[in-house]
């Protein structure tokens, strides 16, 4: 049987191409230059670093994960080398594997933020994801991100320092994620990554305490697989910047659902954990489902979601 | 204040692995790890509450070095086609590697474990001739090097005897000294003495059933050694105890230590226990580990893993 | 063995008293008089009816539940017989079964929920709960539960009509649930439920249409357990009204673990829909666990969740 | 404009069941639905992608009626000290009933099923000597009373010939009067003719490789019936087309149908099919069905189930 001819899996998030629509999401996958041949890194369209501060951060105490019903919780506090560290140990291999690199960069406070960045300049990263929305830090991270002037404000720094494509990573923990988004785009935002973990908490019955020791932490995963889709789409529906989808994806079912719902890139995150080759496999099996169903090129079917029947109501 | 674990700045940039505690005993660079199926040889109960499962696996898989451990997934494999998800546990499970042989085109490989949860009470259910997508090897191994002081003792809790095994029967082999300790909490949770390599094995009971009555560290106070080096698994409590007694009298102690995994690879960060040096810091028992010197363990730090649903051991606090 | 004494289950939520803490969730047990026999009716502290709306709702067209990793996505759209029916054709079945009666209460209006409450004073429940959270109507529902000056004035019409114990379900699908709960209980709410559905997306992606007639649908089930406890976890520690709590619960220890987080009593629905007889099992079942951690009153470990090992960060 | 679906308005108050649909052709009032873990006594491949599954019950189990189906869940039972979950599927899946004996102490029911997702090729697995969850007799029945006109007109698409094969033997055994008539994609997904009770089956196959190649409703008006009872079960598609041929020549057509189902007991409303009459009402498939006459509904507004991941069955639209 003829394979057809090879889909076209080259996308275009606003200023940024890439060769294929799959990156690994922030945090499950290192600064990316870990196990290349294990994780067949080269067959992705773009890395995304674990979260990088301007300091290194020591991360908080264990446990930091707990697994939930088709979820994980984690609570791992950003632990990272720092920006000067990555720069000098990670930067090097990470360029030599191929895809684009996306330094994704945290902070507590807005200066924060933007010193990360213009710290990140001399490295030459592709991109940056700038993550307001991570929750298992005590200022910072969500406290930015459910809020649209706090978000406006972290993004206008970092947009000061830097040329280059810029995401904003939203949190899913939020009334309206329009108005976040909106806020980041007005502020300069090139795009926008949806989302990062949902607000948790596990308990230790014994102790009679949570078993993280922050408390709460962020739910991953297969569980909020059908949440983030929503939130992609109600991004996609309002807003006008390109849109990178990550929850719950582990196969390419997952992300063509996305990308029909608006992501014109998908993040797999936890599917890293359960198997380290899942964002390639992923972009691998992107490929057959447009040979399968007959799309020229994966770009075409980006928010071809047609409404629903009854969108009224 | 630095936030990295040791493991990831011995690693060389792009991954390749290298051990990363103090090499001085490592007997051989460990084989990259590789993810496989493995199929079922054999799956039956060795005692009350433990079992052990014999796996097939390609000729040029491995060799894994003893203390290190595998990775597994119990579910088929995704289909790209459709919805993903996870019948039995999104997280792969982490098992120590108990014996490893080559034989003829295939690798045999054996675990020994504990039905106690989801994964594992499902492993218990699967038959031989299924197959199971097991990632490994991984992590660091216990220091059998020549130079390592004798006798090694091996001190084990519960299913923590688990990587001893393979351990003990890699010194027999090389013909070093060793003694085994083992302490469960009662005389029908030991395995058959007979599958326990070497020597034959000092055992303590919680209930006094068999052997000692007590603690396996109270065993191995009664032995009162004076040198050697201390290979050392089981519940947290028992390593922390452990710890203490062996830095008291100066003797070399390392440990195989759990914690909840989730990549197994230094890639999540999910598995980070506190270290010594620098303080505040943390190790990455996947990867700094799971096997590492006590004392780079900050145990006071260290609070007991969060559900402690494996059986008991013999002197767990 | 001495089984020990037999635990006291009473609990007392404000001004409602249960025989033990567990209820079916509203929508996943009919109007709560079918099948008494096959579910153990009888065994539960309290029965939900389904959501009731003054006048019959036909709900919405199919399909209407689709099931998702751990999670089940419902568009059911208050399909109901109406308060007039419900008095007439389900009430007297219902009051001959022995728990409390709990009337689940919809609207598209504010006046609306005012004229069931009102109608439904005539009936005798025992109390209402107020649905200003579902997500798959039109109007009314989550445009209520979104926002603190919506939910205080559907609380305040309700408030004036009836003087029986008035809890009010919560949306999860909020940036601040305390406010919304806040809002509740100053304007004369006795209690609070939580959570109603999270907002979910399901695709066919052979017709490029969202699976639901209306779009979002809401998921429930296992996936959201973290979730929801971690939204009674929050409403519990900053609010004094008692709180129902509910998301994900199958067993008994799932419902231990929201009353530490602080629920006084907690409802079991897409558990239902798995096994019928779960909500009765839970009840024996949270017997079993005060028994086997020597709890003499199940009341006693309504919020005793200690704080975070490392509540400020 | 009345939402409530008749069969909550026949069903008495308290739930005693009824048959909700107009009843003249019910044979008897079925048994109370049970809870009972369901032995495997055997589990076997039938055709390509059909299987064959038998399950010992209790003796005093049932009996169902023809059309009847039960609900299945394959996980462990819940344990009330653990987190609750679902290993497969957290949903029950319903089945029509395809035999059922009682045999001494035992009842034994036979269901017929296609492995096509997560519940239903778990199944697949499963082995004799394992037990599921079953939830039945559920729903209603296909009216085979004595004033039911004849011959009965057995209409199955694919696997829809499920509950078709149980209604075959008890007509045979009333020494009523059918046919079956019985469309698959390719001979290959066709259960041999001996597994189907009563005269030759009547066969269509999409491909041709097995009786008239064409759709099952071709294979219905060749034989171009005058009167009878259509009973009917398949895809979708099949049904809807069959409801309208069966309309214009004034034949009564009853079909078994399908939408995503979760309580299965009439609770949750989860599994509304629209209603002909009131016009924009809804029926619930699971108690006001899954028979139904195929006048009750209102096709036109009732798009096909969403993700078609049946086998076809010759004939789908
Ligand atoms: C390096 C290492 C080696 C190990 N070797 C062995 C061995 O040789 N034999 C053996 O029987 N066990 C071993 N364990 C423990 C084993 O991994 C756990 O018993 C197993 O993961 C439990 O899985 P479950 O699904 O059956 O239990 P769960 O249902 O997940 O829960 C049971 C217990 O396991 C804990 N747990 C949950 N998720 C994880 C996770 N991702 N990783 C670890 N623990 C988790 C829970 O906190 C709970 O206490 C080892 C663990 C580590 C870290
Ligand atoms: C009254 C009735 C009787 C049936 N009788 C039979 C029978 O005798 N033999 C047979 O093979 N099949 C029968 N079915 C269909 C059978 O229930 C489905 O094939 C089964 O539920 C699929 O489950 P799964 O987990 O294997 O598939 P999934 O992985 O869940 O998905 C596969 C397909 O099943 C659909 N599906 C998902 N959840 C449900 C649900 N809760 N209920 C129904 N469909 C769902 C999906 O939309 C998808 O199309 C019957 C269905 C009904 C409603
Ligand atoms: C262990 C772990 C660590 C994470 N660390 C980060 C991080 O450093 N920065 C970030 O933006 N997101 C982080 N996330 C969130 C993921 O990038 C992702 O947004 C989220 O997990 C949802 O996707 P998933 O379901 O595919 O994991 C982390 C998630 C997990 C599970
Ligand atoms: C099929 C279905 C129907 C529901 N109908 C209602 C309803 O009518 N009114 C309401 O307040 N909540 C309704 N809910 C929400 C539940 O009552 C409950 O709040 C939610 O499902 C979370 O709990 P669970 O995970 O135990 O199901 C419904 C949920 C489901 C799954
Ligand atoms: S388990 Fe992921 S870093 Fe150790
Ligand atoms: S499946 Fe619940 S009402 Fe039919």
């Amino acid at each position: 049987m003829d394979p057809g001819p090879t889909p076209d899996l080259r996308v275009r998030l606003g200023p940024l191409e890439l060769s294929n629509p799959v990156m690994n999401a922030s945090g499950t996958f290192g600064y990316g230059d870990e196990w290349p041949d294990l994780t067949g890194t080269a067959q992705l369209g773009a890395i995304v670093t674990k979260t990088l501060t301007l300091e290194p951060r020591p991360g908080n105490p264990p446990p930091r994960l707990h697994e939930t019903p088709a979820g994980m919780l984690n609570s791992i506090g950003l632990q990272n080398i720092g920006v000067a560290r990555f720069l000098s140990e990670r930067m090097p291999a990470l360029r030599a594997l191929g895809p684009r690199i996306i330094a994704s960069v945290g902070g507590n406070r807005t200066h924060e933020y933007a010193a990360a960045v213009r710290a990140l300049e001399a490295g030459g990263c592709d991109a940056y994801e700038i993550n307001i929305s991570c929750p298992n830090i005590a200022r910072g991270g969500l406290a930015f991100g459910r809020c649209p002037l706090g978000a406006g404000e972290v993004v206008r720094a970092v947009r000061g320092e830097t040329r280059r494509p810029l995401f904003v990573k939203l949190s899913p923990n939020v009334t309206d994620i329009v108005e976040i988004g909106r806020a980041c785009l007005e502020a300069g935002a090139d795009g926008l990554t949806a989302v990062n973990t949902f607000l948790g908490l596990a308990i230790d019955i014994d102790a009679e305490r949570p078993l993280f020791h922050r408390g709460g932490a962020g739910l991953s995963g297969p569980a909020i697989r059908p949440l983030a889709l929503h939130k992609v789409w109600e991004l996609a529906r309002a807003l006008p910047g390109p849109l990178i989808g990550a929850g719950g994806i582990l196969t390419a079912r997952d992300a063509w659902e996305f990308m029909l719902a608006g992501a014109g890139a998908i993040q797999v995150g936890t599917g890293q954990m359960r198997d380290p080759r899942r964002a390639a496999a992923v972009a691998r099996g992107l490929g057959e489902l447009c040979r399968a169903r007959g799309v020229g090129s994966i770009g075409e079917i980006v928010g071809r979601l047609r409404p629903a029947a009854c969108a009224g109501g | 204040m630095n936030g990295e674990p040791r493991g990831m700045r011995a690693a060389a940039p792009g991954g390749a692995l290298r051990p990363a505690v103090p090499s001085e005993g490592a007997a051989a660079l460990p084989a990259p790890p590789r993810i496989e199926p493995a199929g079922i040889i054999a799956n039956r109960a060795l005692a009350s509450g433990i079992r052990w499962i014999d796996l097939a696996l390609p000729g040029d898989w491995g060799p894994p070095l003893p203390g290190q451990y595998v990775s597994l997934a119990l579910d088929p494999p995704l289909r790209e086609t459709e919805p993903g998800c996870c019948g039995s546990g999104l997280a792969r499970r982490p098992f120590s590697v108990s014996g490893f042989e080559r034989a003829g085109a295939h690798a045999r490989l054996a675990l020994l474990y504990a039905p106690v949860g989801r994964v594992t009470r499902r492993l218990a259910e699967a038959r031989p001739g299924e197959s199971i997508d097991l990632l490994g090897p991984l992590g660091t191994a216990f220091p059998l090097a020549p130079e390592a002081a004798e006798p090694f003792l091996l001190v084990g809790g519960g299913r923590g005897i688990a990587p001893l095994l393979f351990a003990a029967a890699e010194l027999a082999r090389a013909k070093r000294a060793f003694e085994i300790f083992h302490g469960t909490r009662t005389a029908a949770e030991a395995p058959p003495a007979e599958r326990i390599p070497g020597p034959p094995v000092h055992r303590s009971t919680d209930d006094g059933s068999l052997g000692l009555r007590g603690s396996v560290l109270d065993l191995l106070a009664q032995a009162a050694p004076r040198t050697g080096t201390i290979l050392a698994c089981g519940p947290h409590g028992m390593l922390a105890a452990l710890a203490a007694w062996a830095e008291e009298r100066g003797l070399p102690c390392w440990v195989s230590i759990e914690e909840n995994f989730g990549c197994g690879l230094g890639t999540c960060g999910g598995c980070a226990v506190p270290a010594a040096d620098p303080p505040g810091g943390y190790l990455w028992a996947c990867r700094d580990g799971a096997v590492l010197p006590a004392q780079a363990l900050d145990w006071g730090r260290w609070g007991a893993p969060a559900a402690p649903l494996e059986p008991g051991c013999g002197g767990e606090a």
